[in-house]
């Protein structure tokens, strides 16, 4: 019983961290789906980029830890801006099959523009002497740097959520995802509006990435591999909400790591079972709006 | 004779929001009846019930004598009952009369057919061909829909509906968004529907309503507030007070 | 150039139509070692022209039709491996497994529609991969099922190495495939499938029964896909667990898309170009050919919506402007 | 008129066959991966070929020339890899086949070198049967059984109670079998297993399982990159190293191209393996040195490399012993007897019986070089060693 409950705490913690770093990556894409409806897949272009940035900020010029991770978040969110001007705007009035195809076209570009910069390898990942380790609490031993991965995500995931619903700007994108039209004609500047928007959530996709690289490895096919996760996250949590994606992204890596843990032979079984069973069960998401 | 379409105590609500309640409403065989009413009255609500997109919370609604409160869309148009939409519902980029063909296959039930070319069926083609021709769109019948002027778009909903044979036909403002040089062909058309036909109109436009309708339906609030002949509607103090009123202060 | 059924479109085989097999048998005796290629290409078009029926005629987008491909691919592999390796009864088992599978599966899927579907499709092919991935006796697992023989078709023609009788076999079944696929396309049902993807609402209210029907589509569009798996079963008499993963679907999808869906032939000139463009940049680079198909399906959807049939219609249509 | 155009035909003629005598090109048909996820495997491979390609051209026979055809499977992706095989063999006319990280894409490709009669030499793929699907094909590069079978016996010495992890596909498979009996056979317990999908990226759930398991030592399995780096990171994660337990695996776990970005973690770690680029071997240095100028000085060749290297030796062996005139079952036969004392990885040979490779199996620790990780050799658990699955699984 003992042994239970102390594997259930690590269960817990090490999915709490999975899930966090899921989230971070994915709700940016909740939040374009639903505020713009466009059909983002490249979004894992850019937590790849994020996690490109920060390492080679590392390991090719010095850069402390801390300042990496900002430089990844500042240097993903102004390069997707500049994407979302050229490119992404374009098709906002375009069919989602177009918008399919166009992302699925980028994922395509990144991979190879990556593996030429960077090779096939995934990067080496070098923390800092005071993120490694491990931190002793509750009977068990908690490596140190997913300790600090779930307290950093939770204080990121605080601030979107106090600016999403207390500042004007969170409130013309709640007000812009409920009433697209009605948005407009009261004078928000849609298209600032969604440029804005667009930058923060690929910001945040890239410090997901960045933050993450030591569990999901940074590789060129990042992009592809890890779509249908992100994907599940948002479509499981609801499209156009931030809480949505938390409980999913929670669900999902608690689920996972759980499954891992007590029945490996089952591989990721359950995670497209929950899925299915969400999906069936609540359409438009466990926090979506009904359609 | 049973009425052509009956609502019994008609109720919807969203959580705490009323939108419909104890709507009774008759529409007799053949009629001409309009349903008006400011904007946020529960027409669409109300129209939505009828064809079944939305279940009502209680009530029972009848077409011709037979309840079928419970039936899905198809099942209700099967049992007569045809619809436009406000809004352009249409096959954008089919051609006109595949627009009425789908409707026409529809009815006849030759729309699961998979073998024979649709186009051997001429039944069905010269059916919808003879629809197109009463209403003054032979000419474009081979157009797409979305290269037609919107106020022919409009009578093509018309067409669509008219091509299911329906004993009751619902038209949803069918002069929305129509320039007004093109709006007397759309009463011209309504004019000249088959006499057989019980149609129910929601429209916002008072000229058309009190030359179309014989009787008239206001509704507020999502309860019917009075009904009658179009001379004691418009004699009605109450409709002058809440809708009337409203619209020329 | 369109193929969009209705009561008033002409079901007669255009000339130009015949410009396809005409290709395809010059191929066959100009290009001789081209043919495992064109193998592959004329399989794909099936797999394609099942994913139009539905996507473009019907308006599903689905990441899932793999799971359709990779049963037909399992179901021809098992049989041959455990009972017997008769090319036509493995296509029919192919074919009845994964319109089976199509069936259970559309009548769950499809109450949904949007993004969910999507996920749904999506999900239920990463389920499918994981039971092939997991059965490992009977599938062979992430090593993949080989070793077994296919027997000459009809007990004549001989699956050679060069590959000549698996493409003439692929032929015949794309040309079987096509003009079924034709007929439906202009048959009645086709034409209601058009109308459902151009207005969902408006069918419903045309009284037709759109959930019942597209299952109905949804199953022999899986039925078409589980055909092009054991297809590529038996013309490569090997099956890897790739024939199940949605990175197939998404390709498929982009083939279609680019040579332009809804039109039949859209689905032979998509897969056609993709994967003759994937094959000659793989030769000439083959560690970036991947930034020339992304390049291309960028430019495709800025420039050329419609795919590449919809860039020739354009260009018909100009021409025939300035002659008039 | 009539004159002229037999005199030009004659001359055609002449010119093509003397164009024949003076360069008799030999096409070697390299399958390998580019693209997808498995392309830094691929990559590794494809650095080998060129390498020696680069530095070889001159060991030919005057006027033999080499005309290497690459290939992209994208992947373990045996039907892409066999129609690759059908065109090599088709239309290039290729002489050889080569290359191949994995192992379905080998066994969709042997049954047609048997057909046409083309000599096939894998480079990397190690499932252990392959050999028996055609008489055509060889295999310089390793069996797991070769690895993880000595270091179960060895294993079993030091350490009681073994856990093992293994990536859940054939090679995996075939670790874990190996390991287990070697390890069985020589006394120890194996307390629990676990077999982990090749799509997984967190692997600290099943180190988590283990820890709590608590074994004396984890027998590891994952595929040379990104898997055995994310294992290796979860290990050290979780501290099992202080928690008392032991890593070790096959050579495949701490590949010399992946070591420097794996960081301390693998500090200690134990394996055995066939080849290390630390070896002192001097075949050994000059192949380094040579890899190093060629492709930079922080890179290390990996054992695939090497496993690319000595399948072009070998058919540069056959190549030379024909004088260009290259005839499949000569091939062959110069195959099955071929002998080579000096690879980078020591001595090698082919098993006659077998056509599969014999070579020498290292035990190694990771430890730091000059401030550098490596893999140090520090015994040799056998010489000459052949597949010991083939020798408990002879055909009758």
């Amino acid at each position: 019983m003992q042994d239970f409950l102390s594997s259930l705490v690590s269960v817990a913690f090490h999915g709490l961290a999975y899930g966090m770093i899921l989230y971070v990556i994915s709700v940016g894409l909740s939040v374009t789906m639903g505020l713009m409806g466009f059909v983002n897949l490249a979004h894992g272009v850019f937590a790849m980029a994020g996690g490109y940035v920060m390492l080679s900020a590392m390991n090719s010029y010095g850069v402390s830890f801390p300042i990496a991770v900002a430089t990844a978040f500042i240097a993903v969110a102004v390069a997707s801006m500049v994407l979302e001007r050229l490119l992404y705007s374009r098709l906002y009035t375009a069919g989602e099959l177009d918008q399919v195809l166009f992302t699925i076209g980028l994922i395509f570009m990144s991979v190879a523009i990556a593996r030429l910069v960077y090779g096939t390898l995934p990067q080496p990942v070098r923390l800092p002497d005071y993120l490694t380790g491990q931190l002793h609490f509750l009977g068990r031993d908690f490596p140190a740097y997913r300790v600090f991965l779930i307290l950093f995500s939770i204080s990121i995931i605080g601030l979107l959520w106090f600016g999403v619903e207390r500042t004007r700007w969170g409130a013309m994108v709640r007000a812009a995802v409920d009433y697209r039209a009605m948005a407009q004609s009261v004078g928000i500047n849609t298209s600032r509006l969604f440029t804005l928007t667009f930058a923060l959530g690929s910001g945040l996709a890239a410090l997901g990435g960045a933050l993450g690289a030591e569990i999901i490895a940074i590789q060129p096919t990042y992009p592809f591999e890890h779509l249908v996760f992100f994907l599940i996250v948002v479509a499981v949590g609801g499209l156009g909400s931030l809480r949505g994606p938390f409980v999913a992204a929670l669900l999902i890596g608690v689920t996972d790591t759980a499954c891992k843990y007590w029945v490996p032979e089952f591989g990721a079984f359950f995670i497209f079972s929950v899925t299915i069973a969400v999906l069936l069960w609540r359409p438009e998401g466990l926090f979506g709006r009904a359609a | 004779m049973s009425p052509a379409l009956e609502t019994q105590s008609l109720c919807k609500s969203f959580g705490a929001l009323t939108v419909a309640s104890e709507i009774n409403f008759r529409l007799e065989p053949g009629a001409r009846h309009a349903l008006i009413g400011p904007n946020g009255a529960g027409k669409t609500t109300f129209v939505n019930m009828l064809t079944g997109r939305i279940p009502p919370t209680s009530g029972r609604i009848l077409i011709g004598g037979e309840d079928i409160t419970a039936l899905g869309q198809a099942a209700r148009v099967k049992r007569g009952l045809g619809r436009t939409f406000q809004i352009n519902t249409l096959f954008q980029n089919v051609a006109v009369v595949d627009n009425v063909a789908f409707a026409v296959a529809e009815r006849e039930g030759i729309a699961w057919r998979m073998f024979r070319p649709a186009r051997s069926y001429r039944g069905v083609l010269d059916e919808s061909m003879a629809l197109l021709d009463t209403l003054g769109l032979a000419a474009d019948a081979r157009l797409t829909v979305a290269g037609l002027p919107y106020g022919k778009q409009r009578l093509v909903e018309i067409a669509i509906a008219l091509g299911l044979k329906p004993s009751v036909l619902l038209l949803d403002e069918p002069a929305a968004g129509v320039p007004s040089l093109e709006s007397h062909r759309i009463l011209e058309v309504l004019d000249a529907l088959p006499k057989d036909i019980a149609i129910l109109i929601i429209e916002h436009d008072m000229d058309l309503v009190f030359r179309f309708a014989q009787r008239i339906t206001v509704l507020t609030q999502g309860t019917v507030l009075v009904e009658g002949t179009p001379a004691e509607i418009a004699a009605d103090h109450q409709v002058r007070e809440v809708y009337l009123g409203e619209r020329h202060a | 150039m369109n193929h969009t059924g209705g009561y008033v479109a002409d079901p007669r085989i255009r000339a130009i139509e015949w410009l396809p097999w005409a290709i395809a048998l010059l191929c066959y005796f100009v290009a001789p070692t081209y043919l495992p290629l064109g193998s592959y290409v004329l399989t794909m078009i099936i797999f394609a022209l099942s994913l139009d029926l539905i996507l473009g005629y019907g308006g599903i987008i689905t990441l899932g039709h793999s799971a359709y491909f990779g049963t037909g691919a399992y179901a021809a592999g098992i049989l041959a491996a455990r009972l017997t390796g008769e090319p036509l009864i493995g296509l029919l088992a192919g074919t009845l497994a994964a319109g089976l599978l199509g069936l259970i599966t559309g009548l769950i899927i499809l109450r949904t529609r949007g993004l969910a579907l999507l996920m749904l499709t999506l999900a239920i092919t990463s389920l499918c991969f994981e039971v092939a991935n997991k059965a490992t006796s009977w599938t062979g697992g992430a090593d993949g099922l080989g070793g077994f023989t296919i027997q000459p078709i009809l007990g004549l023609f001989k699956f050679d190495f060069l590959g000549k009788t698996a493409y003439v076999y692929c032929l015949v079944v794309l040309f079987a495939c096509w003009w079924l696929v034709r007929r439906l396309v202009y048959s009645p049902f086709g034409a209601s499938l058009t109308g459902v993807r151009e207005n969902n609402v408006r069918m419903h209210a045309a009284g037709a029964p759109v959930y019942r029907r597209l299952v109905i589509a949804y199953t022999i569009s899986a039925a078409l896909a589980g055909l092009a798996g054991a297809l590529l079963t038996q013309t490569t008499q090997f099956v890897g667990l790739k024939v199940l993963g949605f990175e197939l679907s998404g390709e498929l999808m982009v083939m279609l898309i680019l040579g332009g869906f809804g039109r039949i032939y859209g689905a032979f000139v998509g897969p056609l170009v993709f994967l003759v463009a994937q094959d000659y940049l793989a030769k000439q680079f083959p560690e970036y050919w991947y930034f020339g198909i992304g390049a291309m399906l960028v430019l495709v959807v800025m420039f050329a919506r419609g795919g590449i049939l919809g860039i020739i219609d354009a260009i018909i249509a100009r021409l025939r402007r300035t002659q008039s | 008129m009539r004159l002229k155009t037999s005199s030009l035909l004659a001359a055609l003629a002449l010119a093509a066959i003397s164009g024949l005598a003076a360069a008799q090109t030999v096409k070697i048909g390299i399958i390998t991966t580019y693209s997808g996820p498995g392309s830094a495997q691929g990559d590794q491979l494809d650095k080998g070929f060129k390498l020696y390609l680069k530095l070889n051209a001159g060991k030919l026979p005057p006027g033999v020339k080499v005309e290497p055809v690459f290939r992209d499977d994208t992947g373990a992706n045996a039907d892409a890899a066999k129609r690759l095989a059908q065109e090599l063999i088709a239309r290039e006319k290729v002489q050889f086949l080569t290359g191949v990280v994995w192992t379905p894409n080998a066994a969709a490709i042997a049954p047609l070198t048997a057909e046409a009669k083309v000599p096939f030499v894998s480079a990397n793929a190690a499932g252990v049967s392959i050999p028996r699907i055609s008489p055509y094909f060889a295999r310089v590069s390793f069996t797991l059984w070769q690895s993880a079978y000595p270091l179960g016996q060895w294993a079993a010495k030091k350490f009681k109670r073994a856990y093992t992890v293994v990536s859940d596909f054939s090679p995996g498979h075939e670790a874990e079998e190996a390991f287990t009996k070697g390890f069985k056979e020589a006394g120890g317990e194996i307390v629990g297993s676990a077999r982990v999908p090749m799509t997984a990226t967190d692997f600290v759930p099943y180190m988590q399982r283990v820890k709590d398991a608590k074994p004396e030592v984890i027998f590891a399995f994952n595929p040379a990159g990104k898997q055995a780096t994310a294992q290796m990171k979860a290990y050290a994660d979780l501290d099992l190293n202080k928690a008392g337990i032991k890593y070790i695996g096959t050579g495949d776990i701490t590949t010399d191209e992946e070591l420097q970005n794996m960081g301390d973690a693998a500090l200690g770690v134990m394996t055995v393996h066939h080849y290390s680029a630390a070896a002192d071997r001097s075949a050994n240095k000059a192949f380094v040195a040579a890899y190093k100028k060629e492709y930079g000085e922080k890179l290390n060749p990996g054992f695939m490399v090497v496993g690319a290297w000595d399948a072009m030796e070998m058919i540069f062996h056959a190549i030379r012993e024909q004088n260009g005139k290259i005839d499949p079952d000569r091939t062959m036969q110069l195959i099955k007897n071929y002998k080579n004392p000096n690879s980078p990885r020591g001595p090698i040979q082919i098993d006659p019986e077998t056509r599969d490779i014999m070579q020498n199996e290292y035990l190694r620790e990771v430890r730091k070089v000059g401030g550098q990780l490596a893999n140090v050799e520090l015994e040799t658990l056998g010489t000459l060693l052949k597949d010991p699955w083939k020798e408990f699984n002879k055909p009758k």
